[in-house]
């Protein structure tokens, strides 16, 4: 029982993580339609700038704070040179383009900080909980914790606030919804702006949970986290999120409690299909 | 001739017939297929076993391969029948990772460890490597573009043209999206059995890792920088992408960056492609749309 | 002047949809525009909008120039258009495509009651209120696609074939309602309608278009007469 | 002459709780022109893909030359003779005017095999495609990119399509909008023309001066069900269409 | 100059391998010429970046051949492409020396293939020696990097134990995927068997975080790694959880010899970063390919290959090599090392001939 606990905690925090990461990629794909692969590159330096950051100023609040305003500034950079002069056409060309930059980014990455892993010595500061003789540390609180602040603060803005209304109208149909008097370009750049922060704290938080940061530590969650939206319902931040925390709570428990031969790679694809048969379009998608 | 030329030589013609089994799913039919090299090493894997494992010889085997390659393309292919386009899409990323691990955990498969010893190819009793091994795979691309040629001009590519603009107007007037989709998925998949089979033979030593999602994504690069749905267009973007690194190598440090970064230039100026509307070459050229492409 | 457009050039490519037209609308005036298929009347028309980037021309509206001006900010000096096909969201539902329209100004207008008078006008968007737009009949959209760009009380109404797929009740309703806006609210119209007898009988003025050049252009009564018109549009 | 080409028998579609199409009863006779009226949401459209196979009913029959197709696949209704417009128009639009007409021609081929494999751009096909764009009035067009056209221009090339494909029978939904005058008028006697020809046509249209001059024979739905059918004198001053559909002024603007 | 041939992963996911493959060999290249070159002619490297993977060294392995004429050619690379290049290194009798690369499957192409680094077999044997001798452990967990190298590493732990008539017996055993990073699944798993010693493969990007986290669980069992976490890295990502982890692997820090120290200290001085192992084997290969041409007086690849065969106790880097089996594996001691202080610490020695020989 305390072991089936113990892993059910693992799993939510490995979820919110998915869910940090999988969210930017959700909102980006329900506005531009866009299967924006570069996003793991914009965690990638986040986590990179954050330990920037970090280590120059020793302040973790600054180590954020840096993350999220370089990765805004590289994911509006990304938006408007690359992917909004694409936007009219086939989705696989944006699709080649983003990870294009995705390489790029790990190469320069590379390049700069050299390809050895560098690690992250931080520690949170956040309590450590003992919770029916399991022990939570500071680090699985603070995952918890600012994911539950993120989650809450989009949904605040996605459903709260006209922008949410801009962002699905800009995803549909964007000259008409300038006739509208919306500025969709700006709306993009938002949507970017708030992916693309949400993916800086993700990988700073995911640098100092594993302790880890090098160039390619985007590459798995590039591929996992399209899967993700999948399952989620194509665009649907809900449906993403839902995905993601089931998708860590059932990667622990199978391993936990079945040795199963899969990596998890391709478990996160095995589900998706297996949704998608039962509900083509979803979780939470709409027809 | 340089055997490393040739050797370049040699996986350019290969990637090329891959390639153009992938320009008749996303080109002509219009469904986006983002496993390709799933199915490309099916047909590698398929041949490797034929010939190390059941002992035939690379020329008994390739009839299966091709066969067998096409029939899970029929079966990895009916999702598309039922999905989105955007959910095919990364479905189909699904399917090719879902395959690479089946290549890489079934020891049946040999696992992490791969297949090696995989027989060279014999004709008439001459083994065949260097020169004469990329003369085969030669023809072999010269047969698939007329195959590809001899498809855009008959009914049955006219039919995938149709469904990949309007599937419900394509339906009015008599084209079975289930059909076409699948003979689509079946040309394409065939073409890439092929193209594994040949790649085996090549290597004599395949592992999972070969057929992973990255190759999927240069084997489309290549058709979109070529010039998705055209005739030449694979050709010239495998030629392209499978010289460049090539002719970055002496700045070694930032090879990988400037191949990316190129990539990614092309694609940002020349997103139909080298011989797509519009395109650059088209207007040397100046030549004429071509009928029925885009 | 309300709006003046003056030199208007629109082009797809190597294809001229619209060369050279120039025409006002005054405060409260109603005006339309006729002409065939392909004149170039929906490029006009979107070109002022911002829709579509003009090659030539400029735009003034209340004596500020528009032609520098994105689409939003054309939006927001109080243009709102009906465009051609109706192009409401498809994912959006009925109510959202409404709100849609008062994007960035719902302070400013008495929201509930703009709502009621509309639903009141087309009931079928109160009973369809949260059915995603893609799923209503082809009549339906179109006329959420009016009702959109009447919700934000605009200053100058553009109207791209508005009749297009209504059933003929509806046809009279919208013809009085844009005749009923004009008169008693003085909205300003620039209207482009298939059907010149309907449309020409409630303007003051029209233009003719013929493959993108202005041929005619005079009171609507007067073009009524007119016998070429009445050969080529009106049919008698 | 009361010959029936197509027989619906409690045709019925629900989306969710919405009756979309309500237990309709219609029948059509070979060689009409049958109107399709009713108010905007009334259901023809739905009607339309019934018959055409898009939908599959959610209830009810359709017959057509005596064979059940109700629940066929589009194509298979299709290689029956059925051609159709759509009410938001579907060109290919990549493809040329004339090439958008000779994948039409397929029809013949696209069923077997065996014979798909033919070129498709041939001397004859082309010239039989030509003389369907002559007849619809768009030959001068044939070279020009579909995607391109204006509204009018589609809605041409749809009826070509459908010309193609509809030997037995064509549906066209609201073909006549976005037309001018002239138009059509020339589009009329197309129809009448097509008529003559020995094809049925179903057609769906609000403009009524279209429909009172066309049709033989007028069917009007409302809120899925049929509310009435007859000649078109008798349907415009029937009292119930007229408070659904017409209007108390009768469609004055729409005339 | 007599040009001497290297490939190895410089970009792509183990760049950080190729760098420190490309580093080590670079310094060797330096202290050859130094004492004077090889047959009165200095040494020059030609190296290619083959991303780990098979098609780019197979045509690399070419232009070495082909347009760089080689007289030898060190493989810094993984398994995959040393493997894939293995064959034609052999039709074209080019001497060919693996540093690292563990698959069997190199060596076994012909008798131009050599490897200077261990096979999955020898180690994994040295751990269960390591487990049962010096650790005196009783109940084994052994938790395995999926990847060829990880699953004969466990083959030869097992079969150790399996000679040793259960003095130690596995009480649990599980796989974790290559790209795998949170391992704390596992470790509640194994925290439930409550064993007394961990031996858990992989490299240090995979063993760093293991140590983490099994601290962090509370899982204070004695780990055992292998040469795979034999790299400053993982001092640094397990931080002081890595204290007393033990290691087998083939470079022994604390070797009093020259050419140890030497090394040591140029490459932290030169780079600013320890050596980790992989590093060190490359530079022993190319050594040997020297020593090989230097004995054989000759760059003919046959006399070469001769020479490299006759290899007899030889002072390496990573210990005096005793020689090479007929298939071409090396024949040396294996190293135990032990995390103290932050450092990697002479802990003990295998010297067990029927363990060490392939
Ligand atoms: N996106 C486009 N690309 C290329 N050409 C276009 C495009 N849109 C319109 N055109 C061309 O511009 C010309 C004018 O078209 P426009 O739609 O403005 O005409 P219109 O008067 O509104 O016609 P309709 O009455 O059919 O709506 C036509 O010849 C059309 O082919
Ligand atoms: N896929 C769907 N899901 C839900 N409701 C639908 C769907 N398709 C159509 N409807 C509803 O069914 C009703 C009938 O639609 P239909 O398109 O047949 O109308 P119509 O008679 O063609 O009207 P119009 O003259 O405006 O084209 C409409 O109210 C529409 O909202
Ligand atoms: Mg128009
Ligand atoms: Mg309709």
């Amino acid at each position: 029982m305390q072991l089936f606990f113990e892993q059910l905690l693992n799993g939510i925090a490995m979820g919110s993580i998915y869910a940090l990461v999988t969210l930017g990629l959700a909102l980006v794909y329900g506005i531009l339609r866009i299967l924006h692969v570069a996003h793991a590159a914009v965690y990638t330096v986040g986590a990179y700038a954050g330990l920037f950051c970090y280590s120059y100023t020793g302040s973790l609040l600054l180590a954020f704070l840096g993350g999220m305003i370089f990765c805004s500034i590289l994911g509006v950079a990304i938006e408007r040179l690359v992917y909004y002069p694409l936007l009219k056409y086939p989705p696989y060309v944006p699709l080649i383009g983003s990870i294009a930059i995705m390489l790029s980014i790990e190469e320069i990455c590379r390049l700069v900080a050299g390809p050895y892993i560098l690690t992250f010595p931080a520690t949170l500061p956040f309590p450590e909980f003992q919770l029916g003789g399991v022990t939570i540390s500071s680090t699985l609180t603070a995952v918890y914790v600012i994911t539950t602040v993120v989650l809450g603060l989009l949904w605040f803005i996605s459903t709260k606030t006209e922008l949410g209304l801009a962002m699905r109208a800009t995803s549909q149909d964007i000259p008409i919804a300038d006739a509208m008097g919306i500025n969709s370009h700006a709306i993009v750049s938002i949507a970017f702006v708030i992916g693309s922060s949400i993916a800086a704290i993700a990988g700073i938080l995911v640098g100092i949970y594993y302790n880890q940061v090098y160039p390619t530590m985007g590459t798995v969650p590039a591929y996992k986290t399209l899967a993700l939206i999948v399952v989620g319902g194509l665009g649907s931040m809900p449906g993403a999120v839902i995905a993601s925390m089931l998708l860590g709570v059932a990667e622990t428990l199978l391993i936990g409690y079945a040795d199963i031969p899969l990596p998890r790679d391709a478990l996160a694809f095995i589900a998706m299909i297996a949704v998608l048969m039962w509900r083509s379009e979803g979780l939470m998608g709409s027809k | 001739m340089d055997a490393y030329l040739i050797t370049i030589g040699t996986l350019i013609v290969i990637y090329a017939i891959t390639v153009y089994g992938l320009n008749v799913i996303v080109g002509y039919a219009g469904q986006i297929s983002l496993g390709h090299a799933a199915f490309f090493g099916i047909g590698a894997y398929a041949s490797a076993l034929l010939t190390t494992k059941a002992g035939l010889s690379f020329w008994e085997a390739l009839p299966i391969v091709i066969l067998l390659s096409g029939l899970i393309g029929i079966v990895l292919g009916l999702p598309s029948l039922r999905l989105r386009e955007d959910f095919l899409a990364i479905t189909t990323i699904g399917i090719n990772f879902i395959v690479e691990a089946l290549f890489l955990y079934v020891p049946y498969f040999g696992g992490a460890l791969g297949i090696g010893g995989i027989p060279r190819v014999f004709l008439f009793g001459i083994k065949l490597k260097g020169m004469a091994f990329f003369l085969l795979c030669l023809s072999f691309l010269a047969l698939v573009i007329f195959i590809c040629w001899w498809f855009t001009r008959s009914w049955g590519g006219v039919a995938c043209f149709a469904l990949r603009e309007e599937e419900s107007a394509a339906a009015s007037v008599g084209i079975s999206p289930v059909r076409f989709k699948l003979l689509a998925f079946v040309i394409g998949t065939m073409m890439a059995g092929l193209g594994g089979a040949l790649y085996a033979h090549y290597m004599r030593f395949i592992s999972a890792t070969d057929f992973s999602f990255p190759m999927s994504i240069t084997f489309l690069s290549m058709i979109v920088l070529g010039g998705m749905g055209t005739l030449w267009g694979p050709l010239l973007g495998a030629v392209l992408l499978g010289i460049l690194p090539e002719l970055f190598r002496p700045i070694v440090d930032y090879r990988i960056l400037f191949y990316t970064a190129l990539l990614l230039v092309m694609i940002r100026f020349q997103p139909a492609g080298l011989l797509g509307e519009g395109s650059i070459v088209r207007k040397w050229l100046i030549l004429k749309p071509a009928g029925g492409r885009p | 002047m309300l709006l003046e457009a003056s030199g208007l050039h629109v082009a797809y490519g190597d294809v001229r949809a619209v060369n050279g037209v120039s025409f006002a609308l005054e405060e409260g005036e109603l005006v339309s525009i006729i002409g065939a298929n392909g004149a170039g009347k929906t490029s006009i028309l979107n070109g002022i909008m911002g829709i579509v980037p003009l090659r030539e021309g400029q735009i003034r509206f209340q004596g500020e120039d528009l032609t520098p001006l994105p689409a939003y900010r054309r939006a927001r000096a109080g243009i709102r258009i009906v465009p051609e096909r109706a192009r409401v969201f498809p994912r959006l539902s009925v109510y959202e495509n409404l709100m849609t329209g008062v994007y960035g100004l719902k302070n400013k207008i008495d929201l509930p009651r703009r709502l009621d008078w509309l639903y009141g006008l087309f009931p079928i968007l109160k009973e369809r209120n949260r059915q995603p737009a893609a799923t209503l009949s082809g009549g339906e959209q179109q006329q959420l696609a009016i009702a959109r760009a009447l919700v934000s009380d605009p200053k100058l109404l553009i109207v791209d074939e508005v009749s297009m797929g209504l059933m003929p009740k509806l046809v009279d309703q919208v013809f009085d309602l844009l005749a009923r806006l004009n008169r008693e609210q003085g909205l300003s119209i620039l209207l482009v309608e298939q059907n010149a007898m309907a449309s020409l009988a409630i303007s003051r003025r029209a233009y003719v278009l013929e493959t993108g050049v202005c041929v005619h252009s005079g009171p609507a009564a007067e073009l009524m007469e007119d016998p070429k018109v009445k050969a080529v549009y009106l049919g008698h | 002459m009361t010959d029936t080409l197509l027989q619906a028998r409690g045709l019925s579609k629900h989306f969710g709780g919405l009756k979309a199409v309500d237990q309709v009863d219609l029948d059509i006779h070979t060689g009409e022109i049958l109107g399709l009226l009713g108010p905007n949401g009334a259901g023809k459209t739905v009607f339309f893909n019934l018959i055409s196979g898009v939908y599959r009913p959610t209830s009810g029959t359709v017959h057509f030359q005596g064979k059940r197709i109700d629940g066929l696949p589009s194509h298979r209704v299709a290689a029956c003779g059925v051609g159709r417009t759509f009410q938001i128009v579907k060109p290919f639009a990549s493809l040329t005017v004339l090439e958008n007409v000779l994948v039409a021609r397929g029809i013949t081929r696209y069923g077997t095999f065996r014979r798909l494999w033919g070129p498709w751009q041939s001397k004859s096909e082309t010239r039989a495609a030509m003389k369907i764009l002559e007849r619809v009035g768009m030959a001068e067009l044939a070279e020009r990119k579909a995607g391109l056209l204006p509204l009018g221009n589609l809605r041409r090339l749809e009826i070509a399509r459908a010309l193609v494909v509809g030997h037995q029978l064509i549906l066209l939904d609201e073909s006549f909008s976005g037309l001018r005058h002239e138009e059509i008028s020339q589009l009329e006697t197309l129809i009448r023309r097509i008529r003559d020809d020995g094809i049925t046509v179903l057609l769906i249209e609000h403009n009524m001066r279209v429909t009172m001059g066309l049709c033989d024979r007028i069917v009007v739905l409302d809120h899925g069900r049929k509310i009435a059918q007859g000649k078109p004198q008798d349907i415009q001053e029937n009292d119930l269409v007229i408070e659904a559909y017409l209007g108390s002024r009768g469609g004055r603007h729409a005339a | 100059t007599v040009k001497i041939g290297l490939l190895a992963p410089l970009t792509g996911f183990a760049a950080a391998d190729g760098l420190s493959v490309l580093n080590s060999v670079q310094l060797a290249v330096e202290r050859v010429n130094q004492d004077g070159g090889l047959l009165g002619r200095q040494v020059e490297l030609v190296y290619y970046d083959d991303r780990a993977d098979g098609k780019e060294a197979v045509a690399l392995s070419r232009k070495l051949i082909q347009q760089d004429r080689v007289a030898g050619v060190v493989g810094g690379s993984y398994s995959t492409p040393s493997r894939a290049v293995a064959p034609i290194f052999e039709d074209e009798e080019i001497p060919f020396v693996a540093a690292y690369a563990v698959h069997p499957d190199v060596t076994t192409s012909g008798k131009y293939c050599f490897r200077n680094g261990f096979l999955g077999m020898v180690e994994g044997k040295s751990a269960g020696y390591v487990s049962v001798e010096l650790l005196k452990a009783k109940k084994i967990a052994l938790l395995t990097s999926d990847n060829d190298f990880g699953r004969t590493l466990a083959e030869g732990f097992k079969a150790y134990l399996g000679d040793q008539g259960k003095a130690a017996q596995i009480v649990f055993e599980q796989t974790y995927p290559f790209k795998e990073k949170d391992f704390k699944p596992y470790l509640s798993k194994v925290k439930e068997t409550n064993p007394d010693l961990l031996f858990a493969s992989g490299y240090y990007f995979q063993t760093g975080p293991i140590v983490q986290q099994a601290r962090e669980l509370g899982l204070d069992v004695q780990i055992l790694g292998e040469e795979g976490a034999d790299s400053p890295k993982f001092l640094e990502i397990a931080g002081a959880s890595a204290e007393g982890f033990v290691i087998v692997t083939n470079l022994d820090r604390d070797d009093p010899r020259p050419v140890v120290q030497d090394f040591l200290k140029t490459f932290e001085q030169r780079y600013q970063i320890q050596p980790d192992m992989v590093g060190a084997s490359a530079y022993d290969a190319f050594m040997i390919i020297c020593d090989g041409i230097r004995r054989a007086g000759s760059t003919d690849g046959p006399a070469i290959q001769q020479a490299i065969a006759a290899t007899k106790d030889y002072n390496g880097l990573t210990g005096v090599l005793k020689g090479f089996t007929d298939i071409g594996e090396v024949v040396k001691e294996v190293q135990v090392q032990i995390v103290k202080d932050g450092r990697f610490r002479h802990f003990g020695v295998v010297q067990d001939m029927t363990l060490i020989t392939p």
